[in-house]
């Protein structure tokens, strides 16, 4: 899908202005973003960057060069690598059950069965609530006596309220069933685009052939729909790594960092610490895996063009 | 496989997209539906494949009642005008995809995939994915994907609308070299006239979900069975002029012809452009006219007349014929070749089909 | 295709479809939406039941006897009505300033080949993955430079510049989309560059323009972390801010009162939702299948 | 008494300029003086937690003319964020409202300004309760604050429940022994979870559990700070207790991070709840009838050891970005939170507890001796929290401890060891 | 307005779209661009527009070297396949758009957009927006937004190909009409060669990005300048057929014509199906052939034959005249009309062009 619309960019608009030399007008339209991005920008960012290699030793004031020792203690302190481990199961969770059941339901929409359309508005409106009220409601819900717990205890699945926020095991789940809730809308949408375009009569041809409904779904469906799972999934991974607020206003990370993920960790370090070279240096790391995989997404969506 | 449709109706809400069509289609006979957008064309084909449900009627393939029956059960193939290929897949997988499922042992299946790609000139692109194949070679895969289940009937939804001009023409004679070959029951429609009358063995007219005509290329030409398919055959289209029949002659506002028996109660007088001579005034035609338009299209010319209160009456000359706008030309109409159309439409008269002229020294 | 093939293909593999399909279809989506609805009800009934009702256990379905004095009450604890204005004023603003930022230059960079128009749009795209939230010292430094700091320009500037990347990256599909003669048409008609741009090019980009629009605006309807840390007097307060401020103050205690404002914090947004779903989901899908 | 309080206290806050003109001379401070005319306009920073601390700008400002406070609130969390941000950016607030375990590390980090010379020009400073007096204020010998609300941790029992269970309202349990009788005793009469109490938020595993530790004779780190101690006895046997508390289901659930404990002991479902300060404020709001059937008392202490309480809240600074104009307001804000009509604020607008021992010698405080009486007491034998510039950075190992131990994962000894060198991993990097 | 083409290449990296293509159009003219696809139609309309700008070459409007110079001064209007319509405006402010950017009034603006409306027949749906109107108003207010401007030279690209048989028709004589009115130099791209014969003054056909030819239809019909040309125009198109020439006589495998003088290179017989006269065997022809198929086209009937060992030669007969596959037949060559191409694919010999006959009785 997105390859064929490559081919074409480079013929489109190669010649709408041109009166030789060099034409400065698109860079006056490119103007206002660079100017934006570089007054915000770009001193916070090499700021950051050196405070990496830094130590502060009077806020707003001196600083000391300390090499990189911030990165090394970041690498070996294990709870990064244990909020890393977490952020993979995070990520897992942030992408593919939200695209399991978003698709799942994108094809039940997609029957066109009278009224099914308006459950796509429904089940998207998690994607818009706010993150502290999802965090502030879940937090409610998964309480020791909050109607989770009921509903579990009282249909004798459990026989005593379980602290699913304060637990070491349980944690985590929590934190994704808000995730999932809050995202499944989110791929249902895309997928659901994805699969309204893939034509009818590609359908029908399976049908002719005498193809059953699993055939036609491995066969058709799923490979006609890659693109569109492959780019939502990597776009999920880089949200996971940038992902903070989730975890944030629901664990905080705890308990006894069973749900803490990089930016959680980060923030901690940063801003309950006051570590700020180590911050700086975390966030940097941070900023690399994200980086990582974005160019990752530029590759596999073809080029420059995501 | 002879397939019998037995007033077919189907609906969409309130709308008649077909409407009480019945016809029988010989086993190995080639049929052409024609007819304006939205008539009804796609949507009996797809009531034919089983990939719509008819609101009435009967549909047998082969004798069998198959009205309910599923796609594949049908033995249909259905080549859609977007070829709708499986984007994902080779052409030889786009191809060998529907015998996967079915007992056939992979060997068999390559032979056969490879053998109609032979026949299809298709062979060196087997392992092209649709998208780095032309608009012809994906049309040939489509064609391909169709002939390797080996059909009993094939149902073609305007297979050559999205090609160009040049291919479409060399792709139409293949079609019908195919056709030759493999010789299955086809229904085949499309937009393009002349590729319904040279195509098939007989051409369906379609209109507002009915069937108007069918009949053989050289009958729905020559004798229309209504005004409505008079004037949507050939091109340019039949003049049709206001007349009134009256003691044996009928009678226009520029002239009148000799009127054949029993057309008492024609209104409209229907004349095909290459039925109307034209010369240089001084011959002894019907009438004389002006020519208000004069286009030399190469072999034929066009020339719109204004004959005495008839406006843009079309006649067809040979490519030699030349005029220009302006002059005074007298006019000869073939009146063994005229057509006479009732209030209603029908037709009240209709020459004879053209029959081949006994071989002089035989 | 008729609504019976879609059925037939992805359900039932060939089959009629049947009443038995059909209830099956509606039911998993009445389920599935209503575990979707299932913690906003619960917000909602929370945020109606009275102090003792709500540590009651197990929980009341249905709040026995509802009763909206928590929001009074809530209503009471700050100046929401005013952290609701500032709430709009930031997130409109926002919208307009990074959408003046963005349309341009993505539409050059969709529109246009210029040296450097790639490794720009790359650019765009890299600096969307950066984390803001590791920014936020230095900036914080350089706003306050500025007197931007406790300002509601400040945030609009600083969200501006993430939500930057995002837009030019969704504006880019639309404007790419766009076709191509109806510019050249302006062009030849000796029609300004900058006048095509506006009248011709944005109002038929306005659907792209639109979704990005809201896009902007929910998502700084709901950001916190900046806004927390920029803002400082409570009249320059947010939503979030308040609703964050809320609950490390009293949320512990009142939750019916913690849930009442969550409840006005989600309600503007949803009925945003309401009036523009079919743009914005439209948009949300559009954007990651380019 | 509130006009004596307020003249005091503008005597108070003159002295207090005075002194820091005098030492301060080389500055100029001359200038600071003569910009008295003028109003002086100065912001202060603090965190609102149960309640809000802005009251004291409000009052101050009614108190007297020419200085002028501008307070700013945020919650705990959201608000050391924003002071980091804003000191960077050289945007200091001039006076700091801090918790004091993060002094230390404001310290280091060069934020906020040594007041030796203000401390001991203060004719009060004797009757500041001994435990505020050193570590709370003080960081490498120097003074950078002066105490200001404090809050303690000690528990509230209610006294009816007491009197149905066959306990003496007067004399609440002082060992760990006699509070888990207690609770045994109460959960017979009815009350299925006797206590109140979470640990689940940050700070508070330290302001509930580490008075326990030194009710034992244990403490957090040595001496020297070189190492932590809370793998030894006095710490196993405090957190075993907890256990104890959990498995016996005397104590609503511990780890959990949402927290009824307030609104269940308010809503008499429990008859004990540790708390703090604010808890005075919570019940009365809550449940009048209660408030005034409700006795506080130190947390138990383990056979032959001393109870002892955990001495937190704020403390008050200035910043080193502040002028010297500002400087010196800052200083007499700074008198004034400490004065009669401020100690008045601190206890009877905020809930909280004053620095100094008169403070405790008011009307409003006589009338509510049962709540008082055990408070003045912990003032006395408490705790200032361990002064470490990484304290918080310690304190994650601590409550993963914790959370371990009562979530079953863990034993106290091991689990406790585990944190022990984790924080002495900390304290040598 | 005079428009000069000279030497004209465009290269679009290492593809020559346009390759030194000259050409001198006069003021008022209507040229008409054909060629297969991709063949530099639309490059070279877009170079003239300004739209793109030429890797070499000069494009001179009026006898102004433009070949740099901004669309907007050259003065040239361009109606594209798509319309290309602002959406969101309507038909109204779409034709007034270009104008409020000059210094015209605007008062005189709405005079020139309505006076232009009344002759596009547009006047009562210039309020509507473009996706408020059928593709032919749409067309309509396309030319209409070009013709407000009055340009120098209108350049249309495929305008018609959007649009339904019967319309494009209309349309092509509504364009025709709106030529005679303002007169203005014309370049219109078509797909359709009986566009192209129709509606020109001359023909250009490109190949290759190269210029093939440019004449008045009838020539590039009776006298095409080489092979490709005359393959490209007509249809059916013309035959070729292998051929040595010597001592006066074309010879081809199956029979032998007398050759026209100066035509010893030519290697290659080209005759249009128009030329070639059947008749059941019996008359004296020039030689004999089998009927392959018959193709009934309805106005005239294509045969495909078979004469020996020349495969598919294609003949156009009259209507009336049937065979049927198998058939033989005497075949008749009009040889007045051949034409005859040397190895290079140059043309060696062409008819005369078709001139008016007299009148007979003047
Ligand atoms: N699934 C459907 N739902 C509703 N109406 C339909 C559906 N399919 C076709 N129609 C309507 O039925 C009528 C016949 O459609 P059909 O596609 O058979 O026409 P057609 O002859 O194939 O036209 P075309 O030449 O444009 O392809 C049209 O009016 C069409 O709009
Ligand atoms: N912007 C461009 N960049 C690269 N190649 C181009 C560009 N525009 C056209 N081409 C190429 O130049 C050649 C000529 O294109 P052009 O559009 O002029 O053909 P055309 O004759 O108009 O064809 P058609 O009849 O299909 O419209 C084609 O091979 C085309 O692919
Ligand atoms: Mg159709
Ligand atoms: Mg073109």
């Amino acid at each position: 899908m997105a390859d064929r619309i490559d081919r074409r960019l480079p013929d489109r608009f190669s010649s709408s202005t041109t009166t030789g030399g060099i034409n400065w007008t698109p860079y006056l339209y490119l103007l206002p973003a660079l100017v934006l991005y570089a007054v915000v920008l770009v001193y916070p960012f090499v700021d950051t960057f050196l405070l990496s290699f830094q130590q502060v030793t009077t806020l707003g004031g001196e600083r000391e060069w300390v090499g990189l020792s911030n990165y090394e203690a970041i690498l070996s302190d294990p709870i990064f690598w244990r909020a890393g481990f977490n952020t993979l199961v995070f990520s897992i969770g942030m992408v593919f059950v939200p695209l399991v059941l978003g698709l799942f339901l994108a094809i039940l929409i997609d029957t066109g069965i009278s009224g099914t359309s308006t459950f796509r508005s429904l089940i998207f409106v998690p994607v818009i609530v706010p993150l502290v009220v999802a965090g502030i409601v879940f937090g409610w819900l998964l309480g020791s006596n909050g109607l989770i717990n009921s509903v579990l205890v009282g249909a004798g699945i459990i026989d005593e309220p379980m602290r699913f926020l304060n637990s070491t095991t349980w944690s985590l789940p929590s934190v994704l069933l808000m995730v999932i809730w809050k995202r499944t809308g989110y791929y249902l949408v895309i997928l659901l685009a994805g699969l309204q375009g893939i034509p009818d009569s590609v359908y029908e041809a399976a049908q002719i052939a005498g193809k059953s409904r699993f055939e036609t779904f491995r066969n058709i469906t799923l490979p006609l729909l890659k693109p569109a799972i492959l780019v939502t999934v990597i776009i999920g991974i880089i949200d996971s790594v940038k992902a903070f607020a989730h975890v944030y206003v629901m664990t905080g990370g705890g308990p006894s960092h069973s749900s803490e993920i990089l930016a959680t960790y980060f923030y901690k370090i940063a801003f309950r610490f006051f570590q700020f070279g180590e911050g700086a240096a975390y966030g940097f790391i941070l900023f690399a895996i994200a980086l990582t995989l974005s160019l990752l997404v530029i590759r596999v969506s073809g080029g420059s063009e995501i | 496989m002879k397939l019998e449709i037995e007033n077919l109706t189907k609906e969409f809400g309130d709308l008649v997209a077909v409407d009480d069509v019945s016809m029988t289609i010989e086993d190995g006979e080639f049929v052409t539906f024609v007819g304006p957008s939205g008539c009804g064309k796609t949507t009996t084909l797809r009531c034919v494949a089983g990939l719509e449900t008819p609101s009435s009627g009967t549909i047998r393939i082969g004798g069998t009642d198959m009205t309910a029956a599923n796609p594949k059960e049908r033995g249909t193939a259905f080549v859609f005008q977007d070829y709708a290929l499986y984007p994902h897949m080779t052409a030889r997988r786009n191809m060998s995809f529907a015998l996967e499922s079915t007992d056939m042992d992979s060997e068999a299946i390559r032979e056969s995939v490879e053998t109609t790609a032979e026949m299809l000139g298709i062979r060196e692109h087997l392992d092209q994915t649709p998208g780095e194949l032309s608009g012809g070679q994906q049309q040939r895969v489509a064609l391909g994907r169709s002939i390797v289940r080996d059909p009993k009937i094939f149902l073609l939804d305007e297979p050559l609308s999205n090609l160009d001009a040049k291919l479409r023409v060399q792709m139409r004679a293949e079609l019908q070299q195919l056709h030759r070959e493999i010789q299955s029951t086809t229904i085949y429609v499309t937009h393009d006239q002349e590729e319904a009358m040279t195509m098939s063995d007989r051409v369906a007219i379609l209109d507002g979900g009915k069937l108007q005509q069918i009949a053989p290329p050289s009958v729905v030409y020559s004798q229309p069975a209504n005004e409505f398919v008079a004037g949507f055959i050939g091109s340019p289209s039949m003049n049709f002029l206001d007349c009134t029949v009256s003691s044996g002659a009928v009678e226009t506002t520029a002239f009148s012809l000799d009127a054949p028996a029993g057309s008492e109660d024609a209104v409209t007088l229907g004349i095909r452009p290459e039925n109307i001579t034209l010369d240089h005034v001084g011959g002894d035609g019907d009438t004389e006219a002006t020519v208000a338009v004069f286009e030399q299209v190469g072999s034929f010319n066009i020339v719109y007349l204004d004959i005495d209160g008839l406006d843009d009456v079309v006649a067809q000359v040979p490519g030699a014929k030349q005029f220009e706008a302006g002059d005074r030309v007298s006019v000869t109409i073939d009146t063994d070749r005229i057509h006479l159309f009732a209030e209603d439409g029908e037709t009240v008269h209709n020459p004879p089909v053209f029959t081949k002229e006994p071989a002089a020294a035989e | 295709m008729s609504v019976s093939n879609r059925v037939r293909n992805a359900i039932a593999g060939g089959d009629d479809v049947n009443t038995i399909t059909r209830v099956g279809t509606i039911g998993a989506l009445l389920l599935a939406s209503a575990m979707v609805a299932l913690p906003l009800y619960w917000m909602v009934a929370t945020s109606l039941k009275t102090a003792t009702q709500i540590s009651a256990y197990p929980p009341h379905l249905v709040p026995p006897t509802p009763t909206v004095a928590p929001y009074f009450e809530a209503l009471q604890t700050g100046p929401w009505v005013q952290w609701f204005l500032n709430t709009v004023i930031i997130s409109a603003g926002s919208t307009v300033f990074v959408l003046a930022f963005a349309t341009p230059a993505a539409y050059v960079l969709a529109r246009r080949d210029f040296p450097g128009a790639k490794p720009f749009y790359v650019m765009f795209i890299g600096i969307l993955m950066i984390p803001a939230q590791i920014l936020l010292i230095p900036m914080y430094t350089l706003f306050a430079r500025f007197g931007l700091i406790n300002t509601r320009l400040g945030l609009i500037i600083a969200y501006s510049a993430f939500f930057l990347g995002f837009c030019v990256f969704l504006l880019h599909s639309f404007f790419t989309n766009l076709p191509d003669n109806v510019e050249d048409a302006a062009h030849i008609g000796g029609v300004p560059e900058w006048r095509t741009f506006l009248r011709v090019i944005l109002p038929m980009a306005k659907p792209g323009i639109a979704t990005a629009a809201i896009f902007v605006f929910v998502f700084t309807w709901n950001e916190f972390l900046f806004a927390l840390t920029f803002l400082q007097t409570e009249e320059l307060y947010t939503i979030s801010v308040g609703l964050q401020q809320f609950q490390g103050l009293r949320g512990t205690v009142v939750y019916n009162q913690l849930f009442a404002m969550s409840t006005l914090a989600t309600l503007p947004i949803v009925i945003l939702f309401a009036f523009f779903s079919e743009q914005f989901i439209k948009g949300m899908a559009g954007l990651n299948l380019k | 008494s509130g006009n004596g309080d307020s003249t005091d206290s503008e005597d108070g806050g003159s002295d207090g300029s005075d002194g820091s003109d005098g030492d301060g001379g080389s500055m100029d401070g001359g200038d600071g003086g003569s910009g008295g005319q003028e109003t002086a306009e100065i912001t202060y920073r603090d965190r609102s937690g149960g309640s809000d601390p802005s009251i004291y700008a409000d009052v101050f400002n009614e108190s007297q003319e020419g200085i002028q406070v501008n307070p700013s609130m945020k919650p705990v969390e959201e608000k050391y964020r924003a002071l980091i941000a804003q000191i960077s950016a050289g945007n200091a607030p001039d006076v700091l409202g801090l918790d004091v375990v993060y002094l230390p590390r404001f310290v280091q980090l060069g934020a906020l300004d040594e007041i030796n010379d203000f401390y001991e020009s203060r004719d009060y400073t004797d009757e500041i309760f001994q435990p505020l007096r050193e570590d709370f204020i003080q960081w490498d010998g120097d003074y950078y604050a002066m105490p200001f609300w404090i809050d303690l941790s000690a528990y509230y029992y209610n006294k009816l429940h007491y009197e149905e269970a066959g306990l003496d309202p007067e004399n609440p349990p002082e060992t760990f022994q006699e509070f888990l009788d207690a609770c045994e005793a109460l959960q017979q009469a009815g009350y299925d979870t006797p206590l109140s109490n979470t640990l689940g938020f940050v700070g508070l595993e330290s302001f509930f559990y580490l008075p326990h530790v030194w009710a034992g004779g244990g403490e957090f780190l040595n001496e020297d700070q070189t190492e932590c101690l809370i793998d030894e006895q006095p710490a196993v046997d405090a957190l075993e207790f907890f256990l104890e508390l959990q498995e016996n289901d005397y104590s609503t659930d511990q780890t959990s991070t949402e927290s009824f404990t307030y609104g269940a002991f308010a809503a008499e479902e429990t008859s004990m709840m540790y708390g703090g300060g604010t808890g005075v404020g919570a019940v009365k709001n809550q449940n009048e009838e209660l408030f005034n059937n409700m006795g506080t008392a130190m947390f138990p202490k383990p056979e032959g050891g001393e109870r002892s309480s955990f001495l937190g809240g704020d403390s008050i600074s200035v910043s080193t970005q502040t002028s010297d104009a500002k400087r010196e307001a800052s200083l007499e804000f700074i008198d004034w939170v400490n004065s009669e009509e401020g100690m008045r604020v601190t206890v009877e607008d905020l809930g909280y507890l004053p620095a100094r021992r008169s403070g405790f010698e008011t009307e409003y405080v006589a009338e509510r001796q049962d709540i008082f009486a055990a408070f003045e007491q912990a003032m006395e034998q408490g705790h200032a929290p361990p002064m470490h510039p990484n304290f918080l950075e310690m304190q994650g190992p601590l409550n993963n401890a914790i959370s371990r131990v009562l979530l079953g994962e863990q034993d106290p000894q091991p689990a406790l060891t585990q944190a022990a060198n984790s924080i002495n991993s900390v304290l040598q990097s």
